[in-house]
């Protein structure tokens, strides 16, 4: 029970890009279709439950033992920034049009907060081994959940008469803020 | 009687009965007609005959020039004038052959004529039909000869007759059905024998009582024709639909009714074929509905091909007012014609005058996501969708959600309360997916 | 000696406006949205990256010939990881309240796509001084920003601009200015004044 | 902080350091996917207006096409010549100076010389009223008006006249035919800029019917053909066309014969 | 711009336009001041039961509504379209589904905020992904919490009882266990919305659009359906702890949401399938947020939740094409 509540408070009632601000560049800039945005998602996802596996054997048998805490962000960013790079290339190498469309992006992965926020709050909150993977693998899937709907508003929006001030970014944001508001009925859930 | 349909569909006013008690006509003789060499879908036909040449009712005036194509007729005695492009009702100026009628009267081939069908052969009958430039009456203008020779490995087991008319203020099939009734089932006959199906179907609309109970009665004693009853309900006669209806079989997506064994005819097919190999007459007239609230005295008429549309209004009295929309075909689908001075073709299946111009501009809201359009297109599309994709110059996606598939049956835009034209967005989709795809 | 001044003025101000990381690029979204919540803590997280973001592209463009391609985002990284170490400790240090409020925040300043977006775009191809000025043309823009969306909020959501109440005693507080929805909102509809600006200026995007 | 903490820190991440960048270049070299680093190089030269106007999906696709050579330089008939030299020589090919090349309006149909026809209801576009009953202006072959040219431009390079014809900005214009596709009557086509004179009608009805309506439709009357003794001009199909190839560089031109004045110079000699 | 010239050849003007050439007479502002006139009886229930000052908050949300459009239209150079009704309807819904005592000034922001924001923003009538209303309700609910949880007491209620303030039955079920009677439920007797309250009003309401199609059916049917079924079998769990499917389905903002929020056709899905899918959605989130979050109510945010997801509902239930093989 307790893992399904880690869970769902990392999908949904804290979801990471709707209360937390964190992975908005790739949020941002994969939305504008459905495909792109999934992939994303579940690649995202994938980077996330793997950061979260990897940081906390890092954080909790080397730097806890060595007393170097310190040492957190440079250590975790090391550890996210060549597991990404590790992750490009497999894609690349494996699926061309996977690589195409996730274009730039997918090196900003790297630079993907969620990624490092995700390690960095792991920590704040002292989850164990287990519910660190949890977390990490609920807070990708609520990514993947934001961006997803995201797509698929803004392919709608792609034939509405939207303002010319706020196509493109000005509308996502405003479509997401009004996301955060839906997504404040969760409150209390957990 | 069991009352057939397919699913979805609209069931807009009628207004059939301004011509549908009134017995077909026959327009005079006009003083000139401009007979368009394209007036079937297929290559353009070749002009055969020389500027100032005379010419007799049923002569041929212009070739076949390939598979898909038909013959033309002179629909007049009298001189050719000139041959040179003229305006054409379908928008595109054509070759047209002008012929100005002579001062004798225009005996057309006669009933003495009249030779017995049983004896030819299925070659025969088709090359007669061919000859005699027949086409699809009910509008799409397909050369008939090339529908009823089709490939071998569609086998064909079953031959419609379609008599829906399901278009509000036609009633050109009605009345031939009631005025020819006879000569309409010798022309099925002459179809199913040709294509050497066992059964055929009449499928009539059951608003037309009277026709149904006239067609049974005429095929009461002929075992393999069957008239069946349907409901009116629009695009009941839209090839697919009455596919549908009658067998309850499904044409699959993007293909032909050959390939569900099923060839459609309509009623002035058929009877323009018993003419044609009974009667010797080539297709140079036709039933033609002249209705509509914007002309003095609706009619049905039999109309010379090439007659100008000036020269029929005039006959029924002229129109009624100024802001006046004139629709070649019915209210649905038909075509609205700038000029009266284009001329009747062989397509022509109803002319409509609707009144007070003006107020057709109606406004047009955004589109509000009712969804009336989905729940009536007979083609299981997504209208408004498709439409807004055109609209957006999106035709790849246009294309993926089966732009291509829309019968342009109109009915989404019927109902759409927030009066967008859709189907027209529809077709300029349409016409740029073809394009992209040469 | 003219024209080498104007292209420096230019790689200045174009952070300020034309290119602005946040109005223009998207660029470092999170903490924009994050932190502004207030005047003070948009400021000071503008600060941080002001430091940031200018010791690092110094570092990077002395570096960037020696760094081999395959590790340069890692290597990037790392520097930048560093100086934000640096300013995490120095704020924990010496303002604790706006650490505090900034949360984890700082720390993010490295994944802070503006900062390695500009060392990946511009430090690692420039030299030395051009990197400075466009590192604080680029930071100082982003601070602007995030100072004014943070008075913008703190406005609406606590009646008050840099703790100093502004709205009379009587006024209701819109709560969800300092909540995320609010975040967005804010920055949507400041993305879209500033379109209609650039539009008005003939600025194409 | 005593030295020992400094000692592990150090340790700590050059191990990290030394174990992440070993594997890393290990994979660089198994998953290494080889990029052509010209490709950058070129995308940079194009204009990146992705206008398609070679033929490929948009500037990077035709940098691939280049540097595969697929495409030439002078496909892309937007870019400037210094860049196309320059994409050629990174590619190590001799570029051909081409001609430029704009867009013509080869009708004069505008609301004054062209009839009304009837009140158009439909979709105020071209393509869409073309496609339903042909549109408000009564010549089925000329301009319906509604600047689907205009909206298809991506330079900015064609407007409306006031009387509701299309105009070419011949200075705007990089001859990259978009409107060209745009125009569903087709009037529009592209021409080197040095080609000045143009027959300003696309009508081929015969004459009563091209008279009756357009002020300024091609009649065929032939007095051009005769005029230039078939040397420039060449009527076929009820329609004076100009024979570019035979046309000299100084030519009587009959555009002050012409009755329904269908025949005009189009920019100015000399511009480039 | 085509001048106004006589025709040589044709001594008539003809029209031109695309077929159909006979139309089902239906439109938008029919559909719309349908909808307005079927909401009437809830309106009057409203003020029936808390006075004239839910008069004035309707009023004053109905005028901010339509002067919001107006203005934005006017900024946009677009055609000013209020007379249609949709910017009414907005402002009445939203009216509806507040408390009587709120503050005017809150209820000018949360019609803007709905109109600006939750409509023009996204290219106005027919484009906007959320309902305006519930969107405008939801800014509302984020800023003045406590203000949007201040409920009074009905002028029949008052009668009996000095208070100033009471609970809504689902505050009262769920923090103090307390069950409402059906009659009082049914009538509107009781604290809440000002258009919430009697559900007969708003069934009545409701039926007529259904009849009229001006809404699917589908989407209230699997609402309502959903929640009673869900609501049922926890009851059936644990009777103490959750409250029984019939007093879900009365009480608070159910069955406005159900019959007038949900199938608002702009935000709904346009399939058959969609509907379907919509309604069950909504549903289940309803109850999962009434039972297990820390709100008592959750007809608003399961509504906009299931708007969000409206694009890829439509997006993945489209229906198949006569004829195609999948």
């Amino acid at each position: 029970m307790n893992l399904l509540l880690i869970f769902i408070s990392a999908a949904v009632v804290n979801n990471y890009v709707l209360t937390y601000f964190l992975g908005l560049c790739p949020f941002v800039g994969v939305s504008k279709k459905i495909g792109p945005a999934v992939s994303m998602g579940l690649a995202t996802t994938f980077v996330m439950t793997m950061t979260a596996t990897v940081t906390w054997l890092i954080y909790h048998l080397i730097l806890v033992p060595l007393k170097l805490e310190f040492l957190q962000i440079v250590s975790f960013i090391l550890v996210i920034a060549s597991l990404v790079q590790l992750v490009e290339m497999f894609v690349r190498k494996v699926s061309k049009p996977l690589y195409d469309a996730l274009g730039i992006y997918l090196p900003l992965i790297t630079t993907n907060c969620a990624i490092l926020g995700l390690a960095l709050f792991m920590v704040m909150k002292q989850y164990d081994f287990i519910e660190g993977i949890i977390f990490g693998f609920g807070a990708g899937a609520g990514f993947t959940l934001a961006i997803v709907i995201m797509a698929g508003i803004r392919t709608q929006l792609e034939l509405a008469d939207v303002p010319e001030p706020f196509k493109g970014a000005g509308i996502t944001m405003i479509t997401a803020g009004c996301l955060a508001l839906a997504f404040m009925g969760f409150a209390g859930l957990i | 009687m069991k009352v057939l349909t397919f699913r979805k569909g609209i069931h807009p006013k009628e207004f059939k009965e301004l011509t549908e008690h009134k017995p077909i006509e026959k327009l005079p003789t006009p003083k000139e007609v401009f007979i368009p060499l394209q007036q079937h879908i297929g290559s353009p036909a070749k002009a055969v005959v020389q500027k100032g040449e005379e010419v007799k009712a049923g002569q041929i005036i212009g070739e076949s020039t390939g598979f898909i194509s038909s013959y033309i007729h002179a629909s007049i005695n009298g001189k050719v004038k000139t041959i040179d492009t003229f305006l054409h009702p379908l928008g595109l100026s054509t070759q047209t052959v002008h012929i100005t009628s002579s001062e004798e009267a225009n005996p057309l081939v006669t009933d003495s004529d009249t030779k017995s069908w049983e004896s030819l052969s299925k070659e025969d009958i088709i090359s007669i039909i061919e000859k005699s430039g027949i086409v699809g009456l009910g509008g799409a203008t397909f050369p008939t000869h090339v529908k009823l020779k089709p490939p071998k490995d569609k086998p064909i087991d079953t031959f419609i007759l379609n008599g829906c008319e399901c278009e509000p203020y036609l009633t050109a099939d009605h009345r031939m059905m009631l005025d020819f009734t006879d000569k309409v089932v010798q022309g099925v006959l002459i179809i199913t024998r040709t294509l050497g199906v066992k059964k055929a179907y009449i499928g009539i609309e059951n608003n037309k009582p009277d026709a149904i109970e006239k067609m049974s009665k005429a095929t009461s004693k002929i075992p393999e024709i069957e008239v069946v009853a349907l409901k009116t309900k629009y695009p009941q006669g839209a090839e697919k639909m009455l596919i549908k209806a009658v067998l309850d079989r499904t044409v699959p997506a993007g293909g032909l009714p050959m390939d569900v064994g099923v060839v459609v005819n309509n009623v002035g097919t058929a009877l323009a074929i018993y003419e044609a190999v009974v009667e010797n007459k080539p297709l140079i007239e036709r039933v033609v509905t002249v209705t509509g609230n914007g002309i003095k005295e609706p009619k049905n008429l039999l109309i010379p091909i090439g007659t100008k549309l000036k020269d029929v209004i005039d006959y029924c009295g002229g129109l009624t007012g100024d802001n006046i929309k004139v629709i070649m075909g019915g209210p649905m689908m038909g075509i609205t014609i700038g000029s009266l001075e284009v001329p009747v073709i062989k397509g022509t299946s109803g002319i409509l005058c609707l009144k007070d111009g003006k107020n057709f501009a109606e406004t047009v809201y955004p589109c509000i996501g009712c969804g009336s359009c989905t729940r009536v297109c007979p083609m299981n599309l997504l209208p408004t969708k498709l439409a807004r994709l055109s609209e957006k110059g999106m035709w790849e996606m246009a294309n993926k959600m089966g732009i291509l598939n829309c019968i342009e049956c109109g009915s989404c835009a019927y109902v759409c309360p927030s009066h967008i034209p859709l189907v027209q967005h529809i077709k300029v989709g349409k016409f740029m997916v073809n394009q992209l795809k040469k | 000696m003219s024209s080498f001044k104007t292209s420096l003025a230019h790689e200045f101000t174009k952070g300020l406006w034309k290119e602005n990381p946040v109005l223009r690029m998207l660029l470092g979204l999170c903490p924009t949205l994050a932190v502004t919540n207030s005047a003070v803590n948009g400021l000071s997280m503008g600060l941080a990256v002001i430091f940031t973001l200018t010791c690092s592209s110094t570092l990077i463009s002395l570096i960037r010939n020696i760094v081999p391609k395959q590790v340069r985002i890692p290597t990037f990284i790392i520097v930048i990881a560093t100086f934000v170490t640096v300013a995490d400790r120095t704020l924990a240090a010496f303002f604790p309240t706006i650490s505090k409020a900034l949360g984890p925040y700082v720390p993010l300043i490295v994944v802070n796509c503006i900062i390695l977006g500009r060392q990946e775009a511009f430090a690692s191809k420039n030299p030395v001084h051009r990197a400075i000025i466009d590192a604080l043309g680029m930071s100082i823009g982003f601070t602007l920003t995030l100072t004014i969306l943070g008075m913008f909020r703190e406005l609406l959501g606590a009646g008050s601009i840099f703790n100093l109440p502004i709205m009379p005693e009587s006024f209701d507080t819109w709560l969800v200015m300092i909540l995320p929805p609010g975040a967005f909102l804010a920055l949507g509809l400041m993305i879209g004044i500033a379109n209609w600006i650039n539009s008005k200026l003939g600025i194409k995007s | 902080m005593d030295i020992s903490s400094i000692f592990y820190a150090i340790i700590t991440m050059g191990v990290l350091g030394f174990v992440f960048s070993a594997g890393l270049s290990i994979a660089s070299k198994k998953l290494s996917v080889k990029e052509d680093p010209r490709i950058t190089k070129i995308i940079d030269l194009l204009p990146g207006a992705n206008c398609g106007a070679c033929g490929y999906a948009g500037c990077a696709a035709m940098a691939e096409a280049l540097v595969s050579g697929k495409a030439e330089p002078a496909n892309c008939p937007v870019a400037n010549s210094e860049n196309l030299s320059k994409i050629a020589e990174i590619l190590g090919l001799e570029v051909t100076e081409k001609e430029r090349k704009v867009a013509v309006v080869l009708c004069q149909g505008d609301t004054n010389n062209q009839k009304k026809k009837a009140e158009y209801l439909g979709v105020q576009t071209c393509l869409a009223a073309h496609l339903v009953g042909g549109g408000p202006r009564a010549c089925n072959w000329g301009c319906i008006g509604y600047g689907d040219c205009i909206r298809a431009c991506p330079f900015d390079a064609i407007h409306m006249s006031e009387n509701g014809l299309p105009v070419v900005d011949r200075e705007k214009c990089t001859g990259c035919g978009k409107c060209v596709e745009a125009c569903p009557r087709n009037i529009i086509e592209l021409h080197p800029i040095s080609r000045h004179v143009f027959v300003l009608c696309k009508n081929r009805d015969n004459p009563k019917l091209a008279r009756s309506v357009c002020k300024t439709a091609c009649i065929s009357c032939g007095i051009c053909e005769r005029a230039t003794g078939g040397k420039g001009f060449k009527v076929i199909n009820n329609l004076a066309e100009v024979d570019y190839d035979l046309y000299t560089k100084e030519p009587v031109l009959p555009t002050d014969k012409c009755p329904t004045k269908c025949i005009v110079i189009v920019g100015n000699p000399g511009e480039t | 711009m085509e001048g106004k010239k006589t025709n040589k050849l044709e001594e008539k003007i003809l029209y031109l336009s695309p077929s159909p050439h006979v139309k089902s007479g239906e439109s938008v502002p029919r559909i719309m001041w349908t909808v307005v006139i079927t909401l009437m009886p809830a309106t009057i229930m409203g003020v029936y039961f808390f006075g004239i000052r839910a008069l004035w908050v309707i009023l004053v949300s109905i005028a901010t509504a339509v002067i919001t459009e107006a203005s934005i239209q006017l900024m946009r150079r677009k055609k000013i379209t209020v007379y249609n009704g949709s910017a009414v309807i907005t402002g009445l819904l939203l009216a509806l589904c507040l408390p009587p005592s709120i503050p005017y000034y809150a209820v000018i922001i949360g019609t803007f905020f709905g109109i600006a924001v939750g409509k023009h923003a996204f290219g106005g009538l027919g484009y906007n992904i959320f309902n305006p209303a519930l969107i405008g309700r939801a800014f509302l609910q984020a800023s003045f919490p406590v203000k949007m949880t201040t409920w009074t007491p009905t002028l029949l209620q008052q009668k009996c009882v000095d208070a100033v303030t009471t609970a809504t039955p689902l505050g009262l079920f769920k923090f103090e266990k307390v069950t409402t009677p059906y009659v009082d439920l049914l009538w509107g007797n009781v604290g809440g919305c000002i258009g919430e309250t009697c559900a007969i009003a708003i069934i009545a309401g409701g039926i007529i659009l259904l009849v009229l199609r001006y809404a699917d059916w589908r989407i209230p049917l699997s609402y309502l359906g959903t929640v009673a079924i869900l609501g049922g079998i926890f009851w059936l769990i644990n009777p103490e702890q959750y409250p029984d499917p019939l007093f879900h389905l009365l009480a608070g903002g159910l069955m406005l949401g159900a019959f007038f929020m949900a199938t608002d056709m702009v935000t709904s899905p346009s399939t058959p399938l969609g509907s379907w899918i919509f309604g069950i959605g909504a549903g289940t989130l309803l109850i999962i947020i009434r039972l297990f979050g820390g709100l008592p109510e959750g007809v608003m945010y399961s509504i906009i939740l299931m708007n969000s997801v409206t694009p890829l509902i439509n997006m993945f239930t489209r229906p198949k094409i006569l004829g195609e093989k999948k």
